[in-house]
């Protein structure tokens, strides 16, 4: 089934890479349109452009062709001519000189390979850039996962005007941001409010002290792995987590009680949404049960 | 919505695999990315042009020299993106989440690494300087050069690395990478030439026009390798503390 | 220096944005001259430039840059600009909405984004870098890159923004990311078929190899028109748009609304015409009959979309997405008058989408929304601002003589001319769509009725609409002046449409494009 | 009526008298609120310098002559160009004429009820009136089409004047109509112009493309008849008229003159101007398919009328009747004979002299009683006498009796229909005028012969001197042009 011709020995003996890039490609595409995680996503993204790249490489490859770097008799400087024969040294005496035909055949097109290092550093700008959104969006939702961030969104949305608003506001001027601020409110139920307000970091820093706690308390857990993993001596480490949660809450108000027990025993998801509904039950009703359920 | 993106997704590689029948023969040298006069030009010309011997330095800081200014200038982009993304986004809270780490950072690892550092560096910049003729040239360079900074920081900790190279002073670095870049071409082109036409830099520097570009490729080179190193850093300084600059690794 | 004015075009904003970086650590006050000042300089040696390539006689500059001259070195050894009169047209375009928005820019970047000036300016110029690039470059590869560099400036404006801003990035990046990846995708393919990356190298040789049936080309000339129409947000691929404009920054907005699409769509323009060819493009694919129902679809869409929005920015956001479709309309119904109507409107939807948000800006900073309801009484409030947001409108609409008539007068003739009726039948819908938005907002803003419909005013619109009640309470200059000089910008092109549309007339002659008239 | 060979002379006065109320609106909003009287001088001043601009005009018409001026070019071939001839002179004539009556009516009426506002009133109205002479001097279809959308959107504040709920409805609905026709029908049809014609080349003139419309075929003529007589909506063609009632809940002077002169008359005089200028009367008259305008006129003006006569409130009524009377304008012009266009050029003048005449007297009442309705008006004749004597002779006028204006139009639009032997149109307009005496006369009729049995209106009595003296004017105006009827004709180049 491999003769000549068939399809089959074109895709899978000839041109195995064509096969593989478009095989990657669409791992990656399918990463980054159907997976619910942001880092995922990004990981999805990574491969996609590296599948284009490993496409470009394969354009560059020219069989009997060696790295586009001049071999010793061919270099401008001819610095290695004088070993080789005669015809060389008197070719390098005067100068580097054009390469015949026969010659170029010797080396591979370097053109591809400029594009892709250009490729890379693109796609590490894009990478680091998109982590950088991924923080972002951490700090303003808790969670990295797209329904709950949607959900969230949504929450805002009713009730409340674009947070852009919010921002230029109390940026220009607090006093007016306590008057814009109400004329919002009655449109939707109490409960949005507080989470709009975790919305903007801006206005979180005017915004009443309970979200701000509820947040930081929400982040917190990440702490004690981030800190075993980084400093070997985990005692002191492990010794003093426990310790900031407790500060964190007995300066925080009762609200923000429900977060240290709600952190042990969760997954990070998991930690994400208990802690998000322990939001909104801080916002409702100060019965710190809810987020067990 | 997992099975609707499959739709999109194999629609997609339909089209690519019928394409991929359509391909010129694996790797023969008629084909037209091969046999075409621009990479022949490359291969059998750049040593007249730019006695360069590594082809692909040529291109890449010669030939092709705006894209890779522009390559240089995303780079300094991203770094600047993350900067504005992440500074005091953390709001004023920020401070609680600062982690002080009492013992001391292990010895073992520090003096390793402090044995390791300059020789890093020391190779950073022998990658940096001999792209001309073996694989190598500024970003390899700069981002092996960011990677000992980087070193510093998780051996010790972050405030140690930037007590060494704060990021106000990466932002600095990165864009003197992309004046020096920029400032080549300039030069070149008050000297009558277009912009970064290395070859008129001849009419100032005692060498011949092929050598100008040699050497004006290494300053370019070194342009590119700062911006490099400065961004590397100060994107880890960044993403490893939410752009608090504080604390963390 | 005066032969290198292409390349000052990108030099001034590029060093300025450096310069903000760095001089901007140690003062911020500083950056806001620098901005504008390169902005200016860059607009200078853009006109410059347009008078060169005017004079020069087959009306294009190749600027070829690291003196790899034509005459010594194979086409497309260096890297190309070149600069015809579309190009420098655009690049006009880009660089004077640029100056606008950076002399507009100095309340909201202090108030929005406090702190982070240095950055905005930097981001900022080197977007207008990255465009104004594509709209010169001769290199498939190089517009890569420049697409790349207006694209991550673009994430990091917006997303300077709020939270919410943020996520909508993140979707931006994803879209834009595949978009940029699959219009590299297609460049390889062409690279692989043509040996080059040069532009007009790419045309000689697929008129030289015979290369218009070729599968490769055909999957080329999908992957790089996929990749455009996510860039430029067209109706399926639109998702990014909205949301990374309403909650960007007002400046931010201010500045991508109008440039970001109107950019692609020259890149679409560009392809077509100067790459692929016509031949390629209209003759030897079956888009030519494709694509004009993708767009009816796409205005059918996105003017509905735009009907439910409540808020102003969101509802220009739409629009945005709808006026993508008449220019992608206008140059799939493939003939003359098609290219110059779009050509024409990416030019005038600059104009009038520069206008329409710097106004929404202002709104926004006094009334403190821009959700329809708390516009009422604005009018009495901040006439002039209101006059500016109204002419813009009226542009959006196509009333005369408003630069939005002629070319949507142009894009209705180039439907006639290849009669693609339901091309016709969808404008005047969206049209009729506009009408109805741009007037619902009149009504907020200069009736005393409430939408419930009960009577605020009592028949005697105690609104501020008295001139006895009225306290002026206009924007601050630097915000009213740049709407003002682009209201006026979008009534006087309208009135010289003629000499824009003569250039324009000029470029379309080198490309042999049905004209279709008679009987 | 466009004679070829006549001499056209360069001349600014025609850009005068429209950029007069531009100018005049400036210091109009310089003056503003505060100083009302020096607000109103500019009004009147641009009112007197438009008017005079356009009379001055007259002599050299009279003496063969066309006035051009050219201001920009707006596509290639296609030039934004000024050109007065008889028809359009008479037009400017009649509204610069009755805005200066209107001005003086429209201070006694704005501060006999202390209207709010009224800056921005005035402003809105000087840029209407502008609008109104670009489409009077306009040279080619896309000229008139900017100055017919600048008249629409301009218009809009005046009719949503009130601000209240009722505005809001009139005022959708009257953009809803006017922007719809105009984008939706005028437009496609211009542009098949532009493209279908000589391959783009066509200017659309007046002069110089009458009849090139008949290159097509005869459906495609069809289409664009009716395109462009549809298009044109402000002509109240009978699908497409409810704009105008709606637009009454405007003050009176803006019902007055733009929706008995300016806006519904730009409207039939833009139909004309299609029908005679770009069709030409040969081709229309070749053009089978039109009898069935003819049909649509003739049903705008029955079926109007007799909603007219169901009408309680006075304004309404009027409407109606406005409607009906636009009727007449479009029957005669489809009638394509120079008789009936004559007659219907004519009309536009005898309708708008009589037809604001008793706009001002219901705005009188209004300001004198408060009273809007029909039945209220009882013995009102005794109270304020002028006022309807002043309604009396404008009723007769409309309804078309000598020694008055509306009789003349409507003998040569009736001598028109006979031109084309069309016996049943002579009925219609008998049978019309009938219901017109049927809606109209009862109104004076009650006002005078009907005593108020219940004495419920004391103390009534003339309205305001500036609300008085230009209804008289008007009044007298119309047995005026009975007797001028001939020297207009022989302006607009009917009767040489």
């Amino acid at each position: 089934m491999f003769e000549d011709g068939s399809i089959i020995n074109e895709l899978f003996i000839e041109r195995l890479n064509y096969l593989i890039y478009v095989v990657l490609l669409l791992i990656g595409l399918h990463a980054m349109i159907a997976k619910n995680n942001l880092i995922k996503k990004l990981i999805g993204m990574s491969i996609f452009q590296t599948a284009i790249i490993l496409f470009y490489v394969s354009v560059g490859v020219k069989e009997g062709a060696t790295i586009p770097i001049y071999l010793p008799e061919h270099d401008p400087h001819g610095s290695h001519a004088s070993h080789s024969d005669g015809n060389e040294t008197e070719q390098s005496n005067h100068g580097p000189v054009v390469l015949d035909a026969e010659l170029v055949k010797g080396y591979s097109n370097p053109l591809p390979h400029v594009l892709m290092l250009t490729a890379i550093v693109v796609g590490v700008a894009t990478l680091g850039l998109a982590l950088a959104l991924c923080l972002r969006i951490y700090q303003g939702y808790g969670t990295i996962e797209e329904d709950e961030i949607l959900a969230k969104i949504e929450g805002q949305e009713m009730g409340t005007k674009p947070s852009v608003v919010v921002k230029s506001v109390d940026s220009s001027k607090p006093a007016t941001s306590q008057s814009a601020k109400p004329a919002s409110k009655p449109k939707g139920s109490s409960s949005p409010s507080p989470k709009r307000s975790k919305a903007s970091p801006r206005t979180k820093a005017k915004a009443t002290s309970p979200t701000t706690k509820a947040k930081t308390s929400g982040a917190k857990p990440v702490s004690p792995k981030r800190k075993a993993a980084a400093s070997k001596s985990t005692t002191t480490g492990s010794k003093k987590s426990p310790a900031k949660p407790k500060t964190a809450a007995s300066k925080s108000t009762t609200k923000a009680k429900p977060k240290p027990r709600a952190k042990p025993k969760a997954k990070p998801t998991a930690r994400a949404k208990a802690t998000s509904t322990a939001k909104k039950a801080t916002a409702s009703k100060p019965k710190p049960k809810t987020p067990k359920k | 919505m997992k099975k609707l993106s499959l739709i999109p997704v194999l629609l997609v590689g339909a089209l690519l695999i019928y394409a991929a029948e359509d391909f010129p023969e694996w790797g023969s040298p008629s084909a037209p990315a091969s046999a075409s006069p621009l990479s022949s030009h490359f291969i059998s010309n750049t040593g007249v042009d730019t006695e360069v011997p590594n082809m692909v330095t040529a291109v890449l800081a010669d030939y092709r020299g705006f894209d890779t200014m522009f390559e240089t200038v995303v780079v300094f982009i991203a770094g600047m993106a993350v900067l504005a993304i992440l500074k005091n986004s953390s709001g004023p809270n920020s401070k609680k989440k600062i982690f002080h780490i009492e013992t001391e950072p292990d010895i073992i690892v520090t003096n390793t690494v402090r044995l390791l550092i300059p020789v890093i560096q020391i190779f950073a910049f022998y990658v940096l300087a001999h792209g001309h003729v073996s694989p190598g040239g500024g970003f390899q360079g700069g981002v092996v050069m960011g990677a000992s900074f980087i070193m510093i920081a998780l051996s010790w900790d972050l405030d140690t690395a930037l007590a060494r190279f704060p990021v106000e002073r990466c932002t600095v670095v990165a864009g003197l990478g992309i004046i020096l870049y920029g400032g080549i071409g300039l030069l070149s082109m008050f000297l009558g030439g277009e912009f970064l036409d290395y070859a008129e830099l001849a009419n100032i520097f005692p060498v011949s026009r092929e050598m100008a570009r040699y050497h004006a490729m290494l300053g370019v080179e070194i342009g590119v390798g700062l911006t490099v190193t400065a961004i590397m850093f100060s994107l880890y300084a960044n993403l490893s503390t939410e752009g608090r600059l504080k604390g963390g690794l | 220096m005066m032969e290198n004015a292409i390349a000052w075009i990108l030099i001034f904003p590029l060093f300025g944005s450096v310069a903000c970086a760095i001089l901007g650590m140690g003062n911020k006050k500083i950056c806001y001259p620098i901005a504008v000042l390169s902005m200016a300089g860059s607009l200078w040696a853009g006109i410059e430039a347009l008078r060169q390539v005017i004079a020069s006689e087959e009306h294009t500059i190749s600027y070829i840059f690291g003196g790899w001259t034509l005459d010594q070195y194979p086409r497309g050894v260096g890297i190309e600009f070149y600069a015809d009169i579309l190009g420098i047209l655009i690049t006009l375009v880009v660089l004077g909405v640029g100056l606008i928005v950076a002399i507009y820019s100095k309340l909201p970047v202090q108030e929005e984004t406090p702190g982070k000036e240095p950055l905005f300016y930097t981001l900022f110029l080197l977007q207008i870098t990255g465009l104004a690039g594509i709209c010169l470059t001769g290199d498939a590869f190089n517009l890569y890159v420049l697409i790349e560099v207006a694209a991550l400036t673009g994430y990091g404006l917006i997303a300077m923004g709020s939270n919410r801003a943020a996520a909508a990035t993140f979707n931006y990046v994803m879209l834009g990311t595949i978009g940029a990846s699959l219009y590299l995708l297609g460049v390889g393919y062409i690279y692989i078929k043509t040996g080059t990356l040069n532009m007009i190298g790419i045309q000689q040789a697929i008129e030289a190899n015979g290369l218009a049936d070729s599968a490769t080309m055909q999957v080329a000339f999908v992957l790089v028109g996929i990749g455009i129409l996510i860039k430029m947000a067209f109706f399926p691929f639109h998702a990014w748009l909205p949301n990374a404009y309403c909650n960007a920054p007002t400046t931010t907005s201010c500045l991508l609304a109008p440039l970001v699409t109107k950019v692609m769509i020259y890149v679409m323009i560009r392809m077509v015409l100067s790459v692929f060819g016509v031949e390629f493009s209209f003759e030897s694919t079956m888009w030519v009959d494709v694509m004009p129902w993708l767009v009816v679809v796409a205005i059918l869409c996105a003017a509905i979309m735009a009907l439910a929005q409540r808020e102003i920015k969101r509802m220009l956001a739409y629009l945005i997405v709808a006026e993508v479709g008449y220019m992608v309309g206008g140059i799939w119904i493939y003939n003359y008058y098609g290219f110059i109507g779009s050509i024409f409107h990416v030019i005038s939807d600059a104009c009038m989408t520069l206008c329409l948000f710097l106004g929404a800006g202002l709104i926004l900073r006094k009334a403190k929304t821009t959700k329809f309801d708390g516009l009422r009484g604005l009018f009495g409030k901040m006439p002039l601002t209101m006059t500016g947001f109204f002419i813009g409108g009226f542009s959006i609409i196509g009333l005369p003589p408003t630069c939005g008539f002629f070319s949507k007068w142009y894009l209705i003739t180039g439907g006639m001319v290849s009669q693609r009726w339901e091309y016709m039948v969808v404008l005047m819908f969206s049209t009729m769509v506009m009408v109805v938005l741009f007037f619902r907002l009149i009504e907020r803003i200069h009736l005393a009725v409430t939408e419930s419909g009960e009577n605020l005013g009592h028949g005697h619109g105690d609104l501020g609409l008295n001139a006895e009640q009225t306290r002026f309470d206009e924007g601050p200059l630097s915000m009213l002046i740049p709407l003002l000089v682009s209201a006026t910008i979008v009534i006087v092109v309208g009135i010289y449409n003629q000499d824009v549309v003569s250039l324009i007339e000029i470029f379309l002659s080198d490309y042999n494009l049905p004209r279709g008239t008679g009987h | 009526m466009s004679a070829p060979e006549v001499t056209v002379i360069e001349d600014i006065r025609p850009l005068i008298a429209l950029v007069a109320p531009l100018i005049g609106l400036i210091g109009i909003v310089w003056a503003g609120e505060k100083r009302r009287n020096l607000r109103e001088t500019f009004t009147f001043l641009a009112a007197i310098v438009q008017a005079s601009a356009v009379l001055s005009m007259v002599p050299l018409l009279l003496g063969g002559g066309i006035i051009e001026f050219h201001i920009w070019q707006i596509f290639t071939n296609v030039p934004l160009l000024l050109r007065v001839d008889g028809f359009g002179l008479l037009f400017a004539c009649v509204a610069s004429l009755l805005w200066i009556a209107t001005t003086v009516y429209a201070i006694g009426y704005m501060r006999g009820l202390h209207e709010h506002a009224q800056t921005r009133f005035y402003s809105f109205f000087a840029i209407s009136l502008s609008a109104t002479m670009g489409v009077a001097f306009s040279a080619n279809l896309l000229t008139i089409y900017f100055f017919y959308e600048m008249l629409s959107v301009s218009t809009f504040p005046l009719v949503t004047h009130m601000q209240d709920k009722e505005a809001r409805t009139g005022g959708r609905t009257y953009l809803g109509y006017l922007l719809f026709t105009s984008l939706c029908l005028l437009l496609p049809a211009l542009s098949w112009c532009y493209v279908w014609l000589d391959g783009g080349t066509v200017t659309m003139d007046f002069l110089a493309d009458t009849g090139k419309v008949g290159e097509f075929s005869q459906t495609t003529q069809i289409i664009l008849l009716a395109l462009f007589t549809f298009g044109f909506a402000k002509a109240g063609l009978m699908p497409l008229h409810s704009w105008l009632p709606g637009a009454m809940v405007a003050p009176t002077p803006v019902s007055a003159l733009l929706h008995a002169v300016a806006v519904v008359k730009v409207g039939v005089f833009c139909v004309i101007r299609v029908y005679s200028d770009i069709f030409g009367t040969e081709v229309l008259r070749e053009l089978d398919g039109e009898d069935w305008l003819i049909g649509i006129a003739c049903a705008t003006i029955l079926i109007s009328s007799l909603i007219a006569l169901s009408q309680d409130n006075l304004k309404r009524r009027l409407a109606f009747s406005t409607i009906g009377q636009l009727g007449y304008v479009v029957l005669g012009a489809t009638l394509a004979t120079d008789m009936g266009i004559g007659g219907s050029v004519l009309h536009i003048a005898m309708h708008a002299c009589g037809k604001i005449t008793l706009f001002f007297c219901a705005g009188a009442i209004f300001v004198a009683s408060g009273k809007k309705y029909v039945s209220q008006l009882r013995g009102l004749g005794r109270r304020m006498p002028i006022t309807m004597g002043a309604f009396m002779i404008g009723s007769l006028s409309v309804i078309g009796l000598p020694p008055l204006g509306g009789f003349v139009s409507k003998w040569y639009i009736a001598l028109g229909a006979l031109d084309r032997d069309a016996i049943w149109v002579v009925g219609v307009l008998l049978v019309s005028s009938l219901l017109n005496v049927f809606y109209l006369l009862p109104v004076a009729v009650t006002a005078f012969f009907r005593t108020d049995e219940t004495e419920e209106n004391p103390g009534i009595q003339e309205a305001p001197m500036a609300c008085v003296v230009p209804l008289a004017l008007t009044a007298l105006g119309c047995f005026v042009l009975f007797f001028l009827s001939d020297p207009l004709l022989r302006l607009v180049k009917i009767i040489e």
